[in-house]
């Protein structure tokens, strides 16, 4: 789960970390009071939990309260890569004198976690570690053992950050790292960490990322998640336990697997098709389940086939069988569908979707034997063939 | 011989009372596979499956004498349960349970590394030597013995892969899940590495997917160490950049761990690819022929 | 640092581990208006740093808020083995249906923490374990790994304690090495759990002690340490730097290193005589603090001998010289003293000490050549012969 | 021979610019110890001592080869300076700081087994491989080579014991104090064993106290794997129960760990326990005369 910057922050305070005075708003009025309350100066930053929102024009400059709103007018219902903003982050204007980052993530490589501070800052980690390899540095992290002091001073000397910083980013390495910890968090961020002309350090920007999996552990935390930032359609998803990422091809995508889902994705790509979903109904999967995926598929208008391929391990293919019924028996399907059925209970599944498909008269349904040929069958009715 | 595990292991599953460890444990054991006992905190002293249920997995060690467990418990629970297998002395221990929060997953890695243990997954489909031990959730029916060693990050692509090799009379000695999630026990190298060393398995299929630097890992192990031959599937090419694709694993990391990226690696050190898992299957013939 | 009853239970309440209602009274009148509050069946429990206190009529129980107020009367200014009762805890009473005992310390073989589970409580830890062995469990916690459930469960099922107990005293496990952890405590331990009548699990007591050596990462804690509880003597030695212990006999120690002062005890115990203290001036140490320990030895008016035994490693012995040499200006020292110096420049201090003994004919202090001779010595004067 | 470290020692010192550091360092140089430089933070760069002055342990192991170090800086630094040592490849760490927080100890304990070095301390006085190499702050003109080895948890005793020996012309081989703390590096039993495999040493002095059990631990280790003698003395027979005497580790726990329990351990396994500092010297001069 990924927190909003002015939530972050909310939590980077609450453990000691500087950050920019600053309140969130959700109307232009609010924002003008608030900018008034900060002295007229202020940033307007669009909470919105994609990348790059500054570049996209998300993040402005007022020099008073009555610019602040007339911005935030313009800003209030603008779509950042299909993301609307609804709230603002009305914060004082920071005279910078230079950008730093430091962050920490899950090393996967390393089975800990990555501390990396750079003396630049302001770019992506990739960008910096390209342009400045001088400024950047990075060290393991043992979870058994957690930060020490000297890995701090080592990524600190190595990053050629001046000395002068040192003491005042180790206080803020270091709560970071509790932060990390004690939220059971994926990364922690802070790019910028900016210096200002007065000489204070103080996060710019605030990324907290939560383990998911763990978020059932820091209830608090889940309290945060904000739905309106989840695409509707993922949404009803995610609350019937289905892995569905949406895409811009018009060939519907059922599978059980991340795995078989990719390839069956690829697959499609490779007949020249291009898929509309990523959807994954998981391992074991009943027949309600099957039933909701086809449901959540037709939500989007733009598909022209479903393509459904399974390969049951703890899936049964008979209950798969009896999902694709169940909708057809519930719902209208206007597309076709491209089924295919292997592995446990292969055969009951095959035989149930046989006689349905011969009691019924469904012509819809299109029987095969393979994924590659189910793929090439889904990509000739997309195309109309 | 095989890899992991073979016929003198002696299991036992870690919830086995549950809907899912006991409906995966009559498998195994219709399998052939030694169950030996079941493990469910509080329901010591009964029986399931004809086997005897312990309160603790010490317990179960010393009543059966078990060197192997697989763990069905639930999420929240699952990185307890790993971490008493290893206290308990388990040899291999295969956590098939998905969504175990990673904080979990650090701290039994390390543990399971220092006490020297095989774990297989977590968020895996288990391992089959075929005709010898199952522990996990693969569909038994698709495998066949036979010389090719299957590791894979997928468990529906294992089976699909093992499914299209079987069908063209290619047989499995070891087919080994490692697991979808980003902190898994057993990499591909650790795998690649067993089969290598086992005189069963005569070339190795990888199955891997986007996130991560594991292929790519693999990639330099093979071009190193491996004298066997290896064939490739990678999943993931129309992944989108980062968006989660259901596995925690399948995200793509800033340029890093794309499905082309893998690809490279592999072909570089002279790993044919397969662009369909059908395609895997067919190289794998030609492979084993010439 | 060992905290009292009163301050470990605000501590576990803090962590959700249920107490009993009750608060701290300073006077009778204070206890009378706690007991009035608690309903009148209440438990005065002194608030003095040692075990035991029970036996010793430490702890009384009153059925009135008038009764109360008369034991609380008698109770204050008890001396509980050498502690002077100044505070009573005053707690509702409890109907008792069992005692069982919880507890974490530090074990120093197994270089972890030792989590200590018995079905039978209300005893100390030894007594429980040769009484009833097949009711009183333990498990290594690996502080690199934490406290896992399976070991929790692993204890439970050992001590034999009823299943029906597990779930809620897993409940107090969890917290209570949360509070040991969280406080870098050396112990902590309830004893006894009580069941009460009605079903509750409850912290009849509660023990928390904290590493002194990380109490400086822990200013809140610190804060608490209860120096009207330190001997007077040993609290200016702790002031100053210096690990003294008062005992009961008439030959003043000093020395430097504990190993060396309690041989040097040991020696004088050989010897036939009584050392009247422990005092180990550290290493390196200087010529004021060689003073100070003079000073602080001097205090206890049953000395009759001193015996200074240093063997210099860091410790310099004409530092040392000089430090008895400045005692002898600065203060009178009506005993004699006898002094034995090897080591780090020895000679150097020999002479030092030589050269003060001619020139301001001082026939009190004897210098010596081993510690053997040094402690015959010192015995030999305090029996006045 | 010796043990733990000889005339191949090259031995770097944190915390060499503050008053204790730079003190011992200047001893340990002038008796021929190699200390080839020395780490304190933000002073990298600088010489003392002729040596230079690194920023970090790292640096320092990379720019002068160093295989040892001598750690002088305060109890609330002095656990992350072990572990920086550790980490930068140190095999062996004398840790002479007194008064780490107890769950730093713990810690730094687990990653020094973990990554298989040598720590020697905390709180102890280091060190003195005669004539060899002298990693710490023992006095070093009390000893003189010989055949001896001292193992001590207490420092002043160490030299007390080692300069009666000198002083009946008895020379020592390797002395070892191994630390007054609960949790530290190096047991009884781990020295026990090293002086059991060093060729110059023909007995062992053990110095134990109050408190804990390792002195019976090395009582159990000496009756089966060692065939050299060894001559022991326990300080703390009048220390009062329950009371602390200064080390941590001088605590009395419940009944265990009493100076009699030790002494009663090591008579049991025919070790001679010398009543005073002056008896055990006489002792070891029988024993190796018979």
């Amino acid at each position: 789960m990924r927190m909003h910057e002015y939530q972050a922050k909310q939590v980077f305070r609450q453990h000691g970390i500087p950050t920019a005075r600053g309140e969130l708003a959700l109307n232009p009025e609010q924002v003008r009071k608030i900018a008034e309350k900060l002295g007229g100066k202020v940033v307007l930053k669009s909470q919105v939990l994609v990348g790059g929102r500054g570049k996209a024009g998300g993040i402005k400059l007022a020099n008073s309260a009555d610019e602040a709103y007339e911005l935030a007018k313009q800003m209030f219902g603008m779509v950042i890569k299909g993301h609307r903003v609804e709230k603002l982050y009305v914060e004082e204007q920071l005279e910078i004198d230079r950008e730093m980052y430091v962050g920490f993530t899950i090393d996967r490589a390393s089975k800990g976690f990555a501390l990396i501070v750079s003396s630049v800052g302001g770019m992506d980690i990739e960008e910096i570690a390209e342009k400045h390899p001088d400024r950047i540095a990075r060290v393991t992290v043992d979870p058994t053992y957690g930060l020490w002091d000297y890995q701090i001073r080592e990524v600190l000397y190595k990053s050629n950050m001046p000395r002068e910083y040192h003491k005042e980013v180790t206080r803020i390495i270091k709560p970071l790292y509790g932060i990390l910890v004690h939220n059971e968090a994926e990364l922690t961020e802070i790019n910028p960490l900016v210096v200002t002309r007065d000489g204070r350090i103080i996060a710019a920007d605030a990324r907290l990322n939560i383990d998911d999996n763990a978020l059932y552990r820091h209830p608090e935390l889940k309290e945060l998640k904000d739905y309106t930032e989840v695409d509707q359609t993922e949404r009803i998803a995610e609350e019937k336990g289905l892995n569905f990422v949406k895409l811009d091809g018009n060939i519907g995508v059922i599978a059980n697997g991340a795995g078989m889902s990719m390839a069956t994705m690829d697959l499609i790509y490779l007949e020249g098709g291009k898929p509309a979903n990523f959807l994954d109904v998981g391992g074991g999967a009943s027949s309600e389940v099957v039933k909701e995926a086809v449901g959540i598929i037709l939500m989007d208008e733009s598909v022209k086939v479903i393509f459904m391929n399974i390969f049951g391990g703890i899936t049964r293919c008979d209950e798969v069988a009896k999902g694709l019924i169940t909708a057809f028996s519930e719902m209208e399907i206007p597309v076709p569908v491209v089924l295919r059925l292997a592995g446990t209970n292969e055969e009951e599944g095959r035989k149930l979707i046989g006689e349905f498909i011969k009691e019924k008269g469904i012509g819809s349904i299109h029987l095969v034997e393979t994924m590659e040929e189910g793929a090439k069958k889904a990509v000739e009715l997309a195309k109309g063939v | 011989m095989a890899i992991i595990i073979d016929e003198n292991t002696r299991a036992i599953v870690q919830g086995i009372t549950g809907s899912q460890g006991r409906f995966h444990a009559e498998r195994m054991i219709a399998y052939g596979t030694k169950i030996v006992g079941g493990v469910t905190p509080g329901k010591g002293g009964s029986e399931v499956l004809g086997v005897p249920v312990f309160d603790t997995v010490k317990e179960a060690v010393e009543g059966t004498g078990a060197n192997a467990s697989v763990i069905f418990v639930p999420a929240a629970f699952a990185g307890d349960a790993i971490m008493e297998a290893v206290d308990a002395g388990v040899e291999v221990i295969v956590a098939i349970t998905e969504g175990i929060p990673v904080y979990d997953e650090l701290k039994v890695y390390k543990k399971v590394k220092a006490e020297g243990r095989i774990l297989i997954g977590p968020n895996c489909p288990g391992v089959m030597s075929v005709e010898k031990s199952h522990l996990g959730i693969m569909p038994p029916q698709i495998f066949s013995e036979g010389n090719v060693g299957i590791v894979s990050r997928s468990g529906t692509l294992t089976y699909q892969v093992a499914y299209n090799l079987t069908k063209l009379g290619i047989g499995q000695s070891t087919v080994v899940g490692i697991g979808g999630d980003r902190i898994i026990g057993t990499s591909f190298v650790e795998v690649l590495e067993m089969f290598e060393k086992d005189d069963q398995t005569e070339l190795v299929v990888l199955i891997g997917e986007i996130g991560g630097t594991d292929e790519e890992e693999a990639a330099k192990f093979i071009e190193k160490k491996m004298s066997k031959p290896v064939v490739g599937y990678i999943a993931g090419i129309t992944a989108p950049p980062g968006k989660r694709m259901g596995h925690a694993g399948a995200i793509i990391e800033g340029g890093k761990g794309t499905a082309e990226s893998k690809i490279k690696a592999l072909n570089e050190v002279g790993v044919e690819v397969g662009r369909t898992p059908m395609e895997v299957a067919e190289i794998v013939k030609r492979k084993l022929k010439g």
